[in-house]
């Protein structure tokens, strides 16, 4: 597999469509997954001079996956600041310049380093508002996810860790048009926002985005595919291949990409089961006490009456993410999985 | 060791920077300070004791000029995290002795209102940020309110505290270092009080910590730990220093902790002798004599401060005792923020800013309003 | 609330007794929880020299809770050893020992500071064997749980970070009986293990523990109540407050606890959900991705046809855990909160 | 900078002792593994163009005089944890280029079989553990190995690696201050090549991180990176210092990086000129220079060297292109280990090595045979 999937080669790879968007004033721009996080960036740094990047090696050279490419020149190396290797002193010093009125966007250079600033964020940015009444506007972007061997230290998905740290908001946007506007919303938010950007995603999604500001509400899920039988919940990456699967089935799905983890649209959620009966909830994640046994959970609570199937989860099981193609492939779910995981409830 | 001794030691750290001016009124508020932390801690420790604090009680006796010495060097638009051997900062930069009480308590009327307890809090209608138990994570968050400083081009300075035994973490390493590379306004107070909890020194480094100053390309000081004015005089210093672009400072405070590290440590593991060797250098005890013997108090103007400081400490025990508990339904509030709100500006009592103009460019490189006016979209 | 409801004081509170373990060949001895972890980790460390503690205060201190009090005196300071307060190398020096052939016992002071060890637990121990083949013997102790206005810093329950990070065993015990013997197992297991132990039962709970070499194996609930009506899913300090709340509503029901939450005996959970048709999830920590989400997500799938009711969730809300009782008390499950659930499920 | 100024820097660090042996084979030794890294990452680079490797590739070049002249210093039963820039020292310790070549292509004969890649890999046969991605993780370990050896009297060392950029992170200074604390025998060799990625020296710290050495109590040194026996002697040096109580070393090697962090970064934050400046100084270039003009080398043996190698790692390369991808079911296996294996031993080419006792005490405080026979009870 060549490097261009971790989107870090220039090169494009073959891009994939997602629904198009509500149509904005402003017109609107085809954009890379990519591109429009870059763009949300751009334009909140214009906007406001209050934020500011920090992350390894996001000036001069424009970060590891090129998000800040052009930063530096356009804003200046101040404010996109080339932090040392250290975690907890990144995101520690986006807690103390979010206090002075700052809004810092740090940025993890995979989101698996998370686990090296994690006292910060946990303890420290997200018990902050709830212990002191002190609001710390700030974003943690965590390039996530898998698929092109990186192993066990590039490709996880860290969502359900900081779903189980209360006070973290946690956004993961399944299209280019999401990633923009779910960056605006995050970085003017006045809470710590954990904002799930999957590498996979960085050049394989393009479409037309809202130019100039656009703003989507964080908690709010959306409805992708509306159908009777079936109810695919998912994100990040997974929402891709969900639609693409009841989109070859020619079932009759609904499809839910959730793109607020936390706060989530539990209404959405519910309506959504208790309409079809039946639902997958599906994720790229590991399965132990990830985001799909939640939403199990709240499902077979909440929507027990309706249901005509079990919930089942799509997940990576509990293993790391191992390197080789067909062992990384064997971990994570795949096309074939979904499909087969939809039939498997349909047919129940 | 005697005075005279601690004085070497002070004066160690000169630069030659000319002394900053004292008033008598100043050193009358550095005495009063000192003693309204120990009163108020006393009466803490009784609380406790009465079975009216839950949870454990920490205090931070034999160190009380380090925090109100450092503290006090401070403008109001200076900021401050705060921690657990530091009451004496807290009241110098403007919290009562009655919100301290009642915060340990558990009391609404507390700092926060019944949300965290003993010294985890910081009042940021006056600046501060309050601490978490995981030391030394305030040293990551002072750095970053330096360089917000910094990046706006503002004359101030944050200051921050951590023990000896925090060094060894790996975020008091991240701090210093960040802060190094940058230079930015940050005052760094090293309280080594020999302990780390049980942990004596010789387990919890190779070599003294204030001497890593360098290492990380900024100043390192040492001064003693237990005479204010040595205190106060390397914190003017070292936040003109920082004002001036000149970079951060570590100040090395060397001290004792009197009390165990919370009420229920006896300090079995303090060899003998060590304590009552200390209790000779009483930082108060000896400041109250400095004044007598050298600025001209006298005894009975020394016993008004104390006395005028029991007087306080006895009211606003007895205001925190009738502040109610919160009410249960606090619980689910508060975890998010709606908006965001910009921290106050402190008390500064040091005579010097009585009268000076605000350390703040008017425009320019200043705040942003737009992110203060900001307004949350989110649901929450 | 006095301090000795913390285990800090040497004071003893009020003990309640689990049921009777079944009979051991060398003989019992009256224990409190504090206690039982004490002599398994004393057994341990006079059967194989290899065994060493670490940690801040627990030499010649005897730790914050006194587990290794005396130990320092018994081993000396070289096997007690006082660690600077650095969790990182705490948990690093002890994968670095453990493959060395050591099998270090770790002391988190607090278990809340684990977030400040968390690196070296997630990325390097817990994916050191399924990466490399290289076994990684150790247990890090985690005074957990809170109840003695601890505040947002010491009285965290952590499991459910630990859960996410595949390669890591985790248990937790709800009577002094398997403190002992699964602290016991846990040493002598050839992963990195978890070891939760609720700071609120150290000299609560108090019954007759096997002397001498007590093994209780990793991954095997207990069925602590037997009956057909309800199930009650718990470990840690939810076990005696379901047992409690069950016996005080005369309940028909199963009390299961849990013990270990990874490797997790799903046969277990599914036997009860089947048999009683109704299932309610017990535990301290937090609800999202919490234990009792995936639980809740097994027995909805796997036991799905055999559900009377649905699945119901007892934990803390999504909130940092306050300090003033009144707000403590508002967010832990107490034994009324227990009672109510029971009862809903059983009028199901 | 010329061969004469490189010895003055090498020399810098030398604390008396007597020069440590190196034979003729020795010598040749240490050109052939220098050799063979670049050999053997040449060809791996060269795999990943031709799309054979998944994911990134990464490798060391023009640092190879570290990795080998430090490793050639260990004994068969020292330990180390080897990182991304660093091949040279597998090989040194018997891993086969074909083992790494098979493991950056993710095949089933690589040290990993699959389940890592890159450099993420330590033989345990061969007394490694394989590095994680997060930097400097390795540093507690190998601290914590060192710990082991400590506290069973045993004569031996444990060695590890960083960068100069990991050396800001938090464990970095944890484990620097724990090895102090304790004497511990560990060798830390810090590469200093100019970056961390892309950032330069100077966002990274404010003073050179080797100085900081002695603020852990401990020795550091500096040595010409470029150097293959001056960083030889400085291990020599280091581990017998460790091994006699004298505690921990940092071994501060000046170096650049002649590629990119990984095959996709084009370095264009390189100054124009620096990469040709070092190009002179190429360690390769250099020892084969210094073997001809001072040790009597003839250019027909170097060459014999060269050859050698070429073919080698042709050789592997063919067979690890021949090794299968692994089975997609190994997936889910070895989660959980069974029981502990204990690490074995590395080879020890350096001829020292070759008739000498083992370091490890033959009984009394040694390893305990239960912890090594110890079979797990678990389910897994
Ligand atoms: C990261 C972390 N680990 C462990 C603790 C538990 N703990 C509380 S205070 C303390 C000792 C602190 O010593 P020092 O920094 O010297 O401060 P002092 O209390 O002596 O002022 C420890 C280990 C903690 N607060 N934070
Ligand atoms: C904790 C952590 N954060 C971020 C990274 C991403 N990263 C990989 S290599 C690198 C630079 C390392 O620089 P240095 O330590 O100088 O080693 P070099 O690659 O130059 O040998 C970074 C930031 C990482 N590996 N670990
Ligand atoms: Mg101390
Ligand atoms: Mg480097």
């Amino acid at each position: 597999m060549s490097p261009e999937a971790t989107g870090i080669a220039p090169e494009e790879a073959p891009s994939q469509t997602t629904p198009a968007q509500p149509t904005h004033p402003g017109g609107s721009r085809e954009m890379t997954y990519l591109e429009a996080i870059s763009d949300a960036l751009r334009e909140e740094m214009r906007r406001d001079e209050a934020v500011f990047c920090i992350g390894e090696d996001i000036g001069a050279f424009g970060g590891a996956f090129k998000v800040t490419d052009g930063f530096a020149e356009e804003f200046g190396a101040a404010r996109v600041l080339d932090a040392p290797l250290a975690e907890n002193a990144i995101i520690g010093a986006a807690v103390g310049a979010a206090v002075e009125g700052m809004r810092p966007v740090c940025e993890m250079q995979f989101s698996d380093f998370i686990a090296c600033g994690f006292d910060q964020l946990v303890n420290v940015a997200a018990k902050l508002h709830y212990r002191q009444g002190l609001a710390a506007p700030m974003v943690v972007r965590l390039p996530s996810g898998g698929g092109f061997s990186g192993g066990p230290f590039h490709s996880q998905n860290p969502e359900a860790w900081l779903l189980q740290a209360p006070g973290l908001k946690v956004v993961a946007p399944g299209s280019p048009a999401d990633a923009k506007g779910l960056l605006t919303a995050a970085i003017r938010d006045a809470n710590p926002v954990c904002f799930l950007e999957h590498k996979g995603l960085y050049r394989y999604l393009r479409e037309p985005v809202p130019e100039g500001e656009y703003v989507v509400e964080l908690g709010k899920a959306q409805m992708i595919r509306e159908g009777d039988e079936l109810t695919v919940i998912a994100y990040g990456s997974a929402v891709g291949l969900a639609t693409q699967a009841v989109d070859e089935l020619e079932a009759d799905a609904t499809v839910l990409d959730l793109r607020s983890l936390a706060p989530l649209d539990t209404e959405a959620v519910l309506e959504a089961a208790r309409r079809t009966g039946k639902v997958l909830v599906a994720h790229e994640a590991t399965r132990t006490c990830g985001v799909g046994a939640e939403i199990a959970a709240i499902v077979s609570e909440l929507a027990f009456e309706h249901l005509d199937a079990p919930v089942r989860r799509l997940t990576a099981p509990n293993l790391p993410i191992p390197f080789s193609p067909p062992l990384e492939q064997a971990v994570l779910p795949q096309l074939a999985d979904m499909k087969e995981a939809c039939r498997e409830l349909l047919d129940y | 060791m005697s005075d005279g001794d601690a004085r070497a030691i002070a004066t160690d750290r000169a630069g030659g920077a000319s002394e900053p001016v004292l008033t008598r009124e100043d050193r009358a508020s550095l005495l009063r300070f000192m003693l309204l932390m120990r009163a108020a801690e006393e009466r803490g420790l009784r609380l406790y004791k009465q079975g009216k604090v839950p949870g454990s009680f920490y205090d931070g006796r034999g160190q009380e000029a380090i925090s109100v010495g450092s503290s006090f060097a401070l403008a109001p638009e200076d900021r401050m995290c705060i921690l657990h051997r530091d009451l004496g900062a807290h009241f110098v930069r403007g919290v009562s002795p009655e919100r301290y009480l009642a915060n340990y308590m558990g009391r609404s009327g507390g700092v926060t209102g019944g949300k965290d307890g003993n010294l985890h809090f910081g009042d940021p209608e006056l600046g501060c940020v309050g601490m978490v138990s995981m030391l030394p994570d305030m040293a990551p968050v002072a750095t970053g309110m330096a360089l917000a400083m910094k990046m706006r081009g503002e004359r101030r300075v944050a200051m921050t505290y951590f023990g000896e035994g925090s060094t060894a973490n790996g975020q008091w390493h991240e701090a210093m270092n960040m802060a190094g590379i940058h230079r930015l306004p940050v005052v760094f107070v090293l309280e080594n009080n020999g302990y780390a909890y049980s942990t004596p020194n010789e387990l919890e480094f190779a070599a003294d910590p204030v001497e890593r100053a360098e290492s990380y390309g900024f100043h390192g000081v040492k001064v003693d730990g237990n005479d204010v004015e040595a205190v106060f005089e390397a914190s003017v210093e070292a936040s003109e220093r920082a004002r001036g672009g000149g970079g951060p400072t570590l100040i090395g405070c060397r001290t004792m902790r009197m009390h165990g590290h919370g009420a229920h440590d006896d300090m079995s593991y303090v060899p003998d002798g060590v304590l009552e060797s200390w209790e000779r250098r009483d930082p108060i005890d000896r400041y109250r004599r400095h004044l007598a013997d050298h600025h001209g108090f006298s005894e009975q103007e020394l016993d008004e401060v104390a006395t005028a400081v029991t007087e306080q400490v006895a009211e606003d025990a007895r205001r925190a005792l009738d502040s109610p508990m919160p009410e249960p339904s606090l619980a689910s509030e508060g975890l998010y923020a709606e908006a965001f709100r910009p921290l106050g500006d402190g008390v500064a009592p040091w005579s010097r800013w009585a009268e000076r103009k605000p350390l703040r460019p008017v425009n320019g490189n200043g705040r942003s309003p737009s992110s203060e006016a900001s307004v949350s979209r989110s649901a929450a």
